[in-house]
């Protein structure tokens, strides 16, 4: 049969296509561009497997998914990011948003808070509540979650560096509100080593970094069980310019990284890998997305089967949260930006994901308006609802282009993956400024090529309207709340019980010296009303600080 | 005749924000046409970078801000240049900016203001022309 | 077939395990049939790859018309666009031209698409609303002032006075210098679907048959490059049909078009060419990606097989597809944005060859600038940002979508089978029996949005407080009427009113009798006749056509 | 019981102008018999002047017009006219199709009872009805 159809199929190539003048197309795989042809046929994916290398959702390698029924049995969480000024401001955003069907909180911190300063330093005060919500002590948390039950909703919080802080204040605000930590649900970023690449909140060097993610996934495994102590993230190496091929190899090559520093404490693969999840973007092309989506999933399971040994099922499964990536949005002619973020959560949904973030189209990176963000959410929900994509499982699965793509994107990142690691262990290449370099080398080329026009950005490298520079709005804060924040960081400062601070600091000092886990001193500290910053304070004279290698 | 000297420009990331994709893509492009670029990394704090600016003798400043904050920080920085007294150089500032900011930023010292969508070319060009004013 | 085997087996016991006991949605295809949870190889088994699937420019062309498909060219990115004077209209075109797009595409007034000059008193309010008004050669003169016709093509969305526009664009063609047989694009020109979905039919059924085969015959000989008739499925659907009956209809229309053509004696590689057609695209991306492409295939398999087409030409359904403006809402406007994208990335992945996206302001007003740009944006980003178009039919071999077109294919048969028992889809028309069908459709399909079970987000699931409309709605006021009316009389004061009347006779005389009538109706529009006259003469033979209620 | 059979029963639902869209205009038309109504359909291109004779002779006790092509208000306002001139300025009027917001104060002013939208639903149309 295989042989009759490429038979067919080059004297077709002969007799039509010879005659049609066509131009050539690459896929963006990796910095190695790969030939796409111009037409696959069951010939092209002859050597897939079915039961082994595609097989039934729900079942290992899950290249269909992780879950047998998916979007039949229950819809992709549709978590859309947001948080802004003040946790007052913010409280209201999240209630407006979970009134239009949002279904899990997504928390966005100001730059003081992820870099670990209290919004009353006068050094960082231009940028309380700019890119976030500002968080100081638990009294904002406090605030941020009023009136919202904590084991209703669950909440998604992208911070790193101060990761396991946050996770501390989560869990005294549940206590607080009456609810066992057993059933808090949610996810921390905590992913610190993709920051000293691509996002830059790091506060300490990698290793005591690395002991600290540990220790909130130990914690969570015994405490917190419904919660995800880490997303593990390659979509930000993307949006900082990698290449499909790095986001999955890098983001996997952390992964293997936080999991052998979890073996290292003697916990077993299957006691800790089903609480991991993952973070990815999607961009513009389709089917490369797509297929990225099933790579990913088929290579992890394999990943964790045959280097880790487990034996769950479960440890297998690439739970992967994504989001548009805000990189390929453009200031110019924002509605546009509408259509690439339809096509960016469309990869999403048909590839498969567990959660999706749709960003606003008037945002590159500020934040968005009520109106704006209610346009992301509703992007999701006419998927979800209109389209009829989620009435069968893997509805792409089968087609000859997704199934080789799939395996075509396996292979390169595997390739890459086993390159990287002859050169070093990951932790020692991000030292050493290795994947920086890499990442930076593949982003300047692409930016070359957006800007010379070779690669094409609608409206604007081609097509631009006269009209084309639409206004930028730059949210700004309002001034008021900002005082009101500072102000009250003051008054708890004033009114804890200082003493009671002080020796929870110093309790903290000594954990941190020590091998402990950190986490029940943590919050010991948190709900004596320390700040982020003094607990940073005292982590950082025990850890050190981390210093970007020169480019 | 004397050679020409080469531009020397110092890129900076004042605050606290860590996207650098944009100002490594301008330190890399600058370095291309033949300019001497120093870059300061993140979260740099604006005597630093003054100081810097100094210690290289740069002719060029370039601050990359995509969080928002350019005014106050480009407000710091006139401050911080006057008190160390930096002198005449071509400051630029890059990032997500809109057109009525402009003026604002230029009436604070900055000579170019570039947004994210900007053509490089037209960068080194403002910065070769710029710099020839200078003297 | 061991390894189908295997999966079987493997599949029962994989349901057996995960899907017995497990909560999950039962989910209907939008006809209304069961959809398993998964698709697998096994549900492809009696597939035949070479017979049924097979290669894009090939028999049965299920993959696509052309070889290279989108890698040869992009599809022709057509804004339907055009209102108030021909002026406005000329200024329109010239922006869209300059803004990327590669064909015109002209929207009509409704009196002229009516037969109606803009100085009869019955149509004050409506001339240049939906679209220009065109009188006379002259307004059509200025509408493509300064556009070289022999570089563009020009789709005209018009229908019983299609010989009448056709006329106009070929003399304008002269007037550039540029030979008839140079000249590209579509005519509307489906008479059929008038009377079942759209409204504008003047004459009775059977003359209006005849004057399409006249286009046809005429066309075949002076002007090779027009498409003749875009055979829509298209308004029928968004009149309220399910998309099996779209293209059931679509499709049995056309077998009258291609009937009456032989009729004539022309064989049907001479004419079949130049068919194409028009079908919707909604939201339901793998319904109507399978949709297309089971028509692709019925259709080629209806020209060889029933016809006896020999030239492959032929059985190729050339698509131009457009979102089906049922789909948007007024509420929260720029959520058509995500709609529009996604009925645009169905027709990219069908392979369209000619595409329309609709504004997202439509839905309550002629489409500002805006809008038409945000929607012709729409398909330069899936051109040139998503690389969907780098692959021919790229969803091709997915078990769910060739699962789908097998099933729609075998539906649209059916239905299609049922008409002709019926004794015809001529016969469904005159006695009202599939425009009753497609109402009934409407209703159910509008009780469903009413008590939910169809879901329509900012609509009637997640909806948020009515905020103002951030759109603007198009002014109208009676400058158009007034000036299009003493362009009118100045013409008609300018021409030569003895040879008008002589042509008019003419057309007459041939109405009554059997030649060709495109003949006399170009005289009579390079005698600036208007519409309205050479309408009233035919009127004066054919009769005018009754609805019935 | 004497208030019900005050109840208005005979609808007119009319299509004015050249406009050829008559979905809108049959499916409520459907909706309204479902609900117990009697319905005349006109059919399309009806001139002002035919609505009204036919209101009148079919002794209808509600008119709906159904305008999709941006004429609404010239065309309702023509209406309006002709049914006071006619003697017949208390059957209500009431206006469906593609009306932006804006329009339906000013449709009011001119005398119209009720102005539906599209995606209005069945029950709003009835209840309207049954409340005249």
């Amino acid at each position: 049969m295989k042989e009759k159809i490429t038979k067919k199929k080059d004297r077709w190539r002969e007799k039509c296509l010879s005659q049609a003048p066509y131009r050539s197309a690459k896929a963006e795989l990796s910095g190695v561009d790969v030939d796409v042809d111009i037409l696959y046929t069951p010939d092209s994916i002859a050597s897939i497997d079915y039961p082994q290398d595609i097989g039934f959702p729900g079942e290992p390698p899950f290249t269909r998914g992780i879950y047998p029924s998916m979007y039949r049995g229950r819809l992709w969480t549709m978590r859309q990011y947001s948080g802004f000024a003040t946790a007052e401001e913010s409280n209201k955003r999240f209630k407006f948003l979970m009134d239009q069907g949002n279904m899990g909180l997504s928390v966005a911190f100001d730059l003081p808070t992820q870099m670990g300063f209290d919004s009353d330093n006068p050094e960082i005060e231009e940028e309380v509540g700019r890119v976030g919500v500002a968080i100081s002590t638990l009294k904002d948390m406090e605030i941020l979650f009023e009136g919202i039950p904590l084991h209703k909703v669950t909440t998604s919080f992208t911070i790193n560096g101060i990761a396991s802080i946050i996770l501390a204040m989560y869990l005294a605000v549940a206590e607080k509100q009456g609810v066992p930590f057993t059933e808090v649900g949610g996810t921390i970023q905590n992913d610190i080593l993709k920051e000293y690449v691509a996002r830059g909140t790091y506060i300490f060097p990698p290793r005591p970094s690395l002991r600290l993610i540990v220790d909130t996934i130990e914690y969570c495994m015994k405490e917190a069980p419904r919660f995800y102590p880490i997303s593990i993230s390659g979509g930000h190496f993307r949006s900082g310019g990698a290449s499909l091929i790095q986001e999955v190899a890098f983001m996997m090559l952390n992964g293997i990284t936080y999991i052998e520093a979890v073996l290292a404490r003697g916990i077993d693969i299957d006691e800790f890998a089903p609480r991991l999840s993952y973070l990815f973007v999607t961009q513009l092309n389709l089917f490369e997305e797509i297929a990225k989506f099933r790579a990913s999933r088929r290579l992890w399971a394999h990943i964790i089967k045959e280097r880790f040994k487990a034996k769950d099922p479960r440890s297998m499964m690439f739970r992967v949260y994504a989001a548009g990536c805000g990189d390929v949005l453009t200031h110019a002619e924002p509605e546009n930006n509408i259509v690439r973020l339809t096509m960016m959560t469309l990869a999403g949904i048909l590839g498969g994901v567990q959660s999706f973030f749709t960003p606003a189209y008037d945002e590159a990176y500020e934040i968005p308006t009520e109106k704006s963000a209610l346009l992301g959410l509703r992007t999701q929900q006419i998927l979800a609802y209109e389209t009829g994509i989620t009435n069968t499982v893997d509805p792409l699965g089968g087609s000859y282009y997704i199934e080789w793509l799939t395996s075509k994107i396996e292979n390169e990142v595997r390739k890459y993956m086993e390159e990287l690691e002859k050169k070093g262990r990951m932790v020692e290449l991000i030292e050493r400024g290795f994947i920086q370099n890499e990442m930076a080398r593949i982003a300047y080329e692409k930016t070359k090529k957006k800007l010379s026009g070779e690669k094409v950005v609608v409206g604007l490298n081609k097509f631009q309207s006269a009209q084309a520079r639409e206004k930028l709005q730059i949210y700004q804060p309002d001034r008021e709340a900002i005082s009101k924040q500072i102000a009250r960081v003051k008054r708890v400062k004033a009114e804890r019980d200082n003493e009671k601070v002080h020796y929870c600091l110093k309790r903290l000092e000594g954990a941190a010296k020590g091998t402990e886990n950190l986490m029940p001193y943590l919050l010991e500290t948190v709900k004596a009303y320390g700040s982020v910053e003094e607990i940073v304070n005292t982590l950082r004279g025990v850890f050190g600080e981390f210093r970007e290698p020169v480019m | 005749m004397m050679e020409k000297q080469a531009i020397r420009v110092l890129i900076a990331k004042p605050g606290l924000d860590g996207h650098d994709r944009g100002a490594k893509f301008i330190v890399r492009s600058l370095r291309d046409a033949g300019m001497e670029v120093i870059y300061t990394g993140l979260h740099q704090r604006i005597p630093e970078i003054v100081r810097a600016a100094i210690q290289e003798d740069v002719d060029v400043v370039g601050m990359s801000i995509l969080s928002g904050a350019y005014i106050d920080l480009t407000r710091k920085f006139s401050a911080e240049s006057e008190r160390q007294g930096l002198g005449e150089r071509l400051i630029l500032v890059g990032g997500t900016i809109p057109e009525e900011d402009v003026p604002k930023l230029k009436a604070l010292g900055v000579d170019g203001v570039f947004g994210v969508e900007t053509d490089i070319d037209e960068i080194i060009h403002f910065i070769r022309e710029g710099v020839e004013k200078l003297g | 077939m061991d390894e189908l085997r295997k999966i079987r087996e493997k599949k029962k016991r994989w349901s057996a395990r995960f899907l017995q006991d497990k909560k999950f949605s039962p989910a209907q295809t939008s006809w209304g049939m069961d959809l398993n949870t998964v698709y697998t190889m096994d549900d492809l088994s009696d597939v035949d790859y070479l017979k049924d699937i097979g290669f894009p420019g090939d028999f049965p062309f299920l993959r696509g018309v052309y070889p290279s498909m989108y890698r040869g060219r992009p599809w022709t990115m057509r804004q339907y666009a055009g209102y108030g004077t021909p002026e406005e209209t000329n200024t329109l075109f010239k922006s869209l031209l300059n803004q990327g797009q590669m064909g015109l595409s002209v929207a009509f007034g409704l009196p002229t698409q009516i037969g109606f000059d803009s100085d009869n008193p019955l149509v004050e309010d409506e001339v240049g609303r939906v679209g220009v008004a065109v009188d006379t050669l002259k307004d059509m003169e200025i509408i493509f002032e300064g556009i070289p016709l022999d570089k563009i093509t020009t789709s005209f969305t018009i229908n019983p006075t299609a010989s009448i526009i056709l006329a106009m664009y070929i003399a304008v063609a002269e007037k550039q210098g540029v030979s008839p047989k140079q000249i590209g694009g579509t005519l509307q020109n489906d008479i059929l679907k008038e009377y079942l979905a759209r409204g504008t039919q003047i004459f009775p059924l059977r003359p209006s048959l005849r004057l399409i085969g006249d286009i046809i015959e005429y066309c075949k000989d002076n002007v090779p490059r027009m498409n003749t008739i875009s055979i829509c499925g298209y308004h029928m659907r968004e009149a309220g049909c399910n998309l099996i009956q779209e293209i059931a209809y679509g499709l049995s229309d056309a077998i009258v078009y291609v009937e009456e053509a032989l009729k004539r004696g022309i064989n049907v590689d001479e004419f079949a060419p130049r068919l194409s057609f028009l079908f919707g695209c909604g939201v339901n991306l793998f319904e109507e990606v399978a949709k297309l492409r089971a028509a692709r295939r019925l259709w080629a398999k209806i020209m060889k097989e029933r016809f006896g087409a020999n030239n492959q030409e032929s059985m190729k359904l050339r698509l131009f597809s457009g979102c089906l403006g049922s789909a948007f809402t007024s509420k929260e406007p720029l959520n058509n944005i995500v709609r529009g994208t996604i009925m645009a990335l169905v027709a990219v992945l069908a392979g369209c060859q000619a595409i329309h996206v609709t504004s997202y302001d439509e839905a309550y007003t002629i489409p500002s600038e805006e809008a038409q740009r945000t929607a012709l944006r729409t398909q330069q980003i899936i051109f040139y940002e998503t690389d969907v178009a780098a692959v021919a039919d790229p969803m091709g071999g997915s078990y769910f979508l060739e699962y789908l077109t097998n099933k729609i294919e075998e539906e649209v048969q059916g239905v299609m089978a049922q008409i002709e028992e019926r004794g015809g889809i001529l016969k469904g028309i005159e006695d009202g029996s599939i425009q009753r069908e497609i109402t009934r459709g409407a209703y159910e399909s509008e009780k469903k949005i009413q008590n939910g079970e169809k879901v329509i987000v900012g609509v009637n699931k997640f909806v948020s407080e009515e905020k103002e409309y951030p759109i603007q709605i198009y002014p109208t006021d009676k400058s158009v009427w007034k000036k299009q009316i003493s362009r009118l009389k100045e013409v008609k004061a300018k021409r030569n009113q003895r040879l008008v009347d002589l042509a008019l006779g003419e057309i007459r005389r041939v109405a009554a009798g059997k030649s060709n009538l495109m003949v006399p109706i170009f005289s009579a529009v390079c005698e600036y006749a208007t519409v309205g006259e050479i309408c009233n003469a035919l009127k004066e033979v054919f009769g005018e056509y009754k609805e019935i209620v | 019981m004497d208030n019900k059979e005050r109840l208005p029963r005979r609808i007119l639902i009319a299509k004015p102008g050249l406009d050829g869209h008559d979905r809108g205009a049959k499916v409520v038309a459907t909706a309204l018999r479902d609900a117990g109504f009697e319905v005349i359909y006109t059919g399309l291109r009806q001139t002002v002047d035919q609505i009204v004779n036919t209101a009148i002779q079919e002794d209808v006790d509600v008119i709906g017009l159904s305008i999709l092509s941006g004429v609404h208000m010239e065309l309702t306002k023509r209406l309006v006219k002709k049914l006071r001139e006619s003697g017949a300025g208390n059957i209500p009027v009431a206006v469906g199709g593609v009306i932006p917001p804006g329009d339906v104060e000013k449709l009011k002013e001119v005398g119209v009872a009720g102005v539906f939208s599209v995606g209005t639903s069945f029950k709003k149309i009835v209840d309207f009805i049954r409340n005249i």
